[in-house]
């Protein structure tokens, strides 16, 4: 029934441990959403999911199987900062993936398979606004414009899992919910577990199935690295998305009281 | 590499001098071809700038003849095993090469300066023959390896003061002011000698390259001698000067035009006194190797027979035979 | 403006030199070091425009035509090399492994000590020319194209697997297009070199070529030859540059969208 | 592992080298191009240990020492170089105008083609093989610094010019810290040319070095002294190479956190 | 009396028209957000104000003289890809600023005056979170911890006009409440006049004396990138920084009709 099966992942880098003791069993479909005060270690744990950093001890599976050790096509990622290839244009990075795909050789295509390829992610390229766009290179782009490309590049994919890295943090709220429309209509249509990091506490009660919040348990003043973060909740959000959440759980999860922040600002 | 044994097609290298400019004109005007296919072979003719490098590859067999001293052909074909015999004695040095000061008028000047030559080469040995002359010896001056590509730009520079060096080098030096030739090799008439010197055993295999080799070579030699300007003219470009430069090299040189004078020359009973002063010298110097327990190491044969050195380790052989046919119009 | 700063330069130097040639012309007018420009000019024309009574050749053309060729083959090699083993060394950890210590050691040999070696490998001919050039530039190309691969960031590496390229595709797709103007930038960095060694390689074991010239009549001192030569070198080399420049710009656009390239 | 892999390519290399050497001297005992690593290990052996008879000097190390001070005095000169006329022109865009074609023309000059007006500038003493390194290297680690300037991202700049730097303060405290690794890497590359340079000016007019051993006892073909100079030049090369790489990964931490280096 | 004068200004990128005819006036003191669609020219027109881009005509002075050539300590910058220096630790990033202004030559503070600097840095280190982090390199930080020391980096130099380009974008409520009380309080003390880019509507009311709308007024469907966006709305938010937005103004800032967002996700 489970299908990613986190068990006792612990991650350090060098004295500083960052994640510790993270247990997590996701069903098949689920949309994980993440919070997390910044610089907790939530990043990092979708690197670990990704195969693109390697835990310091415990175990991950997906189906039963552990992780491979590089990145592979059935799962997906839109990073933080979020990147694209800087010597393809905005058409040429959607088009990558069908390429990959078709042309085994030349990773290429030409001529007519060329043209509906384009044709392919012409949709695309409207929904995200990026139509006008598309013959420009990233570096011609705006910040909201590039994070746009990098969330369709990774949707075409239609991975089985989708890690997405505060996806949505450059765009304006209209386009926001454009993109948010999208991703669960892709969700619903191809039944991805998708694991999504947000700062947003609305989008992730909005968006999510499940809400996990990564915190420290244990803390040391003395020394703040000694001990990492791990999941401190976990809401089944499945009686269906919200839109508003409830004020006392948004408390629970960022529990800073008042007074806090009055010394901090004094 | 030659491995002894019957072939048709030959190869020899040369480097650029003013004795050697013939080989490259056999090439060019068909001379050599003529004589190759005269004798049912194949004989190519290659030019290679480096001196030192067109002898190493000689050495290591990838020619069958080159262009040499008889100083080189001892150290390195000879000192490295290969048994090698000087085909056509072409000319030695007779002015050729010569010792500079830019300070001083005497030889004896010299005492006490840095001397920039070509370390090893011809000059050094012409520097330590010249030196005994005027009771010096090299521990009284310092010499100063340097490359002969750069020796006339060198001689330019006030850093130079006494130099060993040979044409065209010598005289382009010379032409500079204040600069005075206190000695040169027409003081050690025929010590220098510039050979044409193949492998010992591709020659005994195949005597019919000896014969064209030889055949073409003085057949340009004829042309040479009866100052045929064509010949010159070419001569002298390929060497890179014209053809009054290259007349005043010829000048300094004495050639062999005939084969009985290079014949009566090799015969003669001072080649066997050179060869030993060589051999000396480059024994004092530590380049007949390491094995090498004194200067008789290598051996020497001479073409009456008579071996300075080793008798079990002839390595050099000086052979009139080819000569002699040429002599006796025999090819 | 910008055209007329770069000009200053090479406007000063060129009176610099007419200075010191004409002060040492006065002391001594046969004195071949420092030619005036006339006196070179006139034999850069005769060289350019009177054929040589020996073959019948314009000596400058033929020199050139041979230069370049050797020079083009030379590096084509290198690039080659450069872009296999580059790739590999930078893309497969196990060759990194396995070959990057190798390539550091061989590539500090100076090829020249070993010319024998080299000969005896590829001969005196065309091989051995093209052979030295290539031996003499490729090994800081590969590392150069190794680096680059390096820093391609790891990000795309990783983005690029999760699109489900096969290793082969990574490296068309991926590798290749962002090697491609480092590429270009270490050939144009190894134009010195494979000058210097094309001059080297003709001056050993060669009878035409820019590099036998400058050889044949350094003898003689005969810098009104040498100095036109030289400046014809490094104009063809500039201009071999500035067109690998262009080049690389406008096929490479994205490529210099940031920040400028010299 | 990485050890074993890397070691691979080296034994391979000796081994060839050993069929080859003990096939030619099979053929011909006296063969001096392949010599044994017998013979090698002696004659170098004896030229580190044996005093020479005309002048008691250990051979190897004299011309060690010597190489290797004119080798550091001539990168010194070219890092200094590098570093002055490399900021300015990647820093100052009026002085790239300006300087950035000469640099571009003037780095593809051969410099051995020039070797008669090095002469007349430097003489023929220890200033002129330091002189002929310098120019050698200089250039192209000129042109590695300015575009690692240009390289700094714009923001970067920016940002320190609204935290009110002077110019100067920029330059010490952003450029330069970020053009070091990038100097070093230069300067690792720069190796290969520097020795080569070293080797040649060695070759002009010399009395010790290890370049002027080479050529000298390539007068008669010495390979046994030859090969094992050659292994000991790029011994010697390599461990500066590694030594550069260490110090640049101790003391630029910062610039080695993400990728790898070669 | 008004501090920024921007007039009739316009940028262009090759044949894409960016900003068009932007006139705006603001007073000293004042806290403009800006808001607008993403890809719409925000950080375009904070990029002109630094002076790190130059505009393709009109003009833009502060205080009555036109904008210098060169950015100037006065004018602080957080770029929306926050950028630190990566050859200097946290702490050092910080304290550079204060090495610039002490040490003429060397530009670099030792002994005790090194560590003064550092105590003076000390109070920002621990008011953006980053105590323990202050030996590590920024690349050893998290996005949301870049984020922070470039914000404080620049609040750190109290210029008088500060640029923000989405500056607590990476960050979770929890610490963006802290950097909100610190930026206003610096703001109040100083008299900087901010132009801060967000895509919170609820930051922008919350922290703003002024609200900058940016959009395009003339659209040609066939030829998208023709025409420039301009400031289309202009509020006056001066009876003070309010917290809930009224939403009537927030659907007048992004007019995107319900139909639009269906058509696109059907
Ligand atoms: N170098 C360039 N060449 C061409 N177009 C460019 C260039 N730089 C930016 N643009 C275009 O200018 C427009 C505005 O970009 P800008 O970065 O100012 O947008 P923005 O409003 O900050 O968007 P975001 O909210 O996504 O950050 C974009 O459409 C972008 O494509
Ligand atoms: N290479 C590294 N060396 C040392 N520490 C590191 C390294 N990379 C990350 N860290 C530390 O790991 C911690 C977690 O980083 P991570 O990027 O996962 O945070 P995050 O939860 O994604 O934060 P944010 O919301 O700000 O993006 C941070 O404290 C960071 O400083
Ligand atoms: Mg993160
Ligand atoms: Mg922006």
């Amino acid at each position: 029934m489970s299908f990613v099966e986190v068990s006792r992942l612990t991650k350090r880098y060098g004295d500083t441990q960052v994640l510790e003791r993270v247990n997590l069993s996701v069903a098949k479909g689920t949309f994980c959403t993440i919070v997390g005060a910044s610089g907790c270690g939530k990043s990092t744990f979708l690197r670990i999911l990704l195969s693109q950093e390697v835990q310091s001890s415990g175990t991950v599976s997906v189906d039963g199987t552990a992780l491979p050790p590089e990145p592979t096509p059935d799962r997906g990622i839109v990073f933080q900062r979020y990147s694209v290839f800087p010597q393809l244009t905005v058409e040429d990075n959607l088009v990558l993936a069908e390429e990959f795909a078709t042309a085994r050789w030349t990773g290429r295509l030409f001529g007519s398979a060329r043209s509906s390829a384009k044709q392919a992610v012409a949709e695309t390229l409207s929904n995200i606004g990026l139509m006008a766009a598309k013959d420009r290179y990233p570096a011609q782009l705006s910040g909201g414009m590039q994070q746009r490309l990098a969330i369709a590049q990774a949707l075409l994919m239609r991975p089985k899992i989708l890690l997405l890295d505060e996806p949505f943090g450059a765009l304006d709220p209209g386009i926001r919910v454009d993109m948010h429309d999208l991703l669960l209509r892709l969700w619903r249509e191809m039944e991805m577990t998708v694991f999504m990091v947000t700062h947003d506490i609305h989008e992730a009660f909005k968006l999510g199935t499940r809400l996990l919040v990564f915190d420290k348990v244990r803390h040391d003043p003395d020394s703040p690295e000694a001990f990492g973060a791990t999941v401190t909740y976990d809401l089944d959000l499945k009686s269906g998305p919200v839109t508003e959440p409830p004020t006392e759980i948004a408390d629970i999860i960022y529990p800073r009281p008042e007074e806090t922040t009055d010394a901090r600002s004094s | 590499p030659a491995q002894a044994q019957e072939k048709t097609s030959f190869k020899v290298c040369w480097s650029i001098y003013v004795g050697w400019m013939p080989w490259g004109y056999m090439e060019t005007s068909g001379i050599m071809d003529a004589w190759a296919e005269k004798y049912g072979i194949d004989v190519e003719i290659v030019q290679i700038n480096d001196y030192i490098e067109s002898i190493n590859q000689y050495t290591i067999g990838e020619y069958d003849g080159c262009s040499m001293t008889n100083m080189d052909a001892l150290s390195i074909p000879s000192g490295g095993g290969v048994d090698t015999t000087a085909l056509i004695v072409g000319d030695y040095s007779n002015g050729n090469d010569g010792i500079i000061l830019k300070q001083g008028e005497t030889l004896a000047d010299i005492a006490g300066q840095n001397v920039n030559l070509v370390e090893l080469s011809v000059s050094h040995y012409l520097l330590a023959r010249a030196l005994e002359t005027v009771g010096l010896s090299e521990p009284d001056l310092t010499v100063v390896s340097t490359s002969d590509a750069d020796m006339v730009a060198a001689a330019a520079t006030d850093d130079v003061t006494a130099l060993v060096t040979w044409n065209p080098l010598l005289s382009e030096i010379l032409a500079m002011p204040g600069t005075s030739l206190v000695a040169d090799s027409s003081d050690i008439p025929g010590e220098i000698i510039d050979i044409m010197m193949v492998n010992t055993d591709v020659l005994a295999d195949n005597p019919d390259f000896g014969k064209a080799l030889v055949g073409a070579w003085y057949e340009t030699m004829a042309l040479m001698a009866s100052g045929d300007e064509a010949a010159l003219t070419a001569m002298a470009e390929a060497s890179g000067t014209d053809l009054a430069g290259y007349n005043a090299q010829l000048d300094s040189t004495e050639m062999f035009f005939d084969p009985a004078t290079a014949v009566a020359f090799t015969e003669s009973a001072d080649l066997p006194q050179t060869m030993e002063f060589v051999a000396t010298f480059l024994f004092d110097h530590g380049i007949l190797g390491e094995g090498a327990p004194s200067s008789e190491f290598v051996g020497v044969a001479f073409p009456d027979g008579s071996v300075y050195g080793d008798e079990a380790n002839v390595k050099l052989r000086f052979d009139t035979t080819y000569m002699q046919m040429a002599a006796d119009g025999a090819l | 403006m910008a055209l007329f700063l770069g000009a200053i330069p090479f406007l000063g130097l060129a009176g610099v030199y007419a200075a010191a040639s004409s002060a040492r012309l006065s002391a001594n007018p046969a004195d071949k070091l420092l030619p005036s420009f006339e006196q070179m000019g006139t034999t850069f024309w005769r060289m350019a425009t009177v054929p040589e009574v020996r073959t019948g050749d314009l000596t400058l053309w033929v020199d050139t035509f041979d230069s370049l060729q050797r020079l083009g083959l030379g590096l084509g090699v290198s690039v080659l090399l450069a872009l296999t083993f580059g790739i590999a060394i930078g893309f497969v950890p196990h060759v990194r492994s396995a070959l990057a210590p190798f390539l550091a050691a061989i590539s500090l040999i100076p090829p020249i000590t070993v010319l024998p070696i080299l000969f005896i490998t590829f001969g005196l001919g065309e091989t051995a020319k093209v052979a030295l050039i290539a031996v003499g530039t490729a090994p800081v190309m590969i590392r150069s194209v190794a680096q680059a691969v390096l820093d391609i960031p790891r990000e795309q590496i990783v983005k690029v697997q999760t699109l489900g390229a096969s290793v082969w595709q990574m490296v068309t797709r991926v590798v290749l297009p962002q090697v491609w103007p480092r590429l270009i930038t270490a050939l144009r960095l190894g134009l010195i070199p494979a000058f210097i060694f094309l001059i080297s390689a003709e001056a050993i074991a060669s009878t035409t070529g820019l590099g036998y010239r400058i050889f044949l009549v350094r003898r003689y001192l005969a810098m009104d030859v040498i100095l036109p030569y030289v400046a014809w070198i490094t104009l063809l080399a500039f201009l071999i540059d500035r067109a690998l420049l262009l080049f690389s710009r406008r096929i490479f656009r994205w490529a210099f969208l940031e920040g400028e390239a010299l």
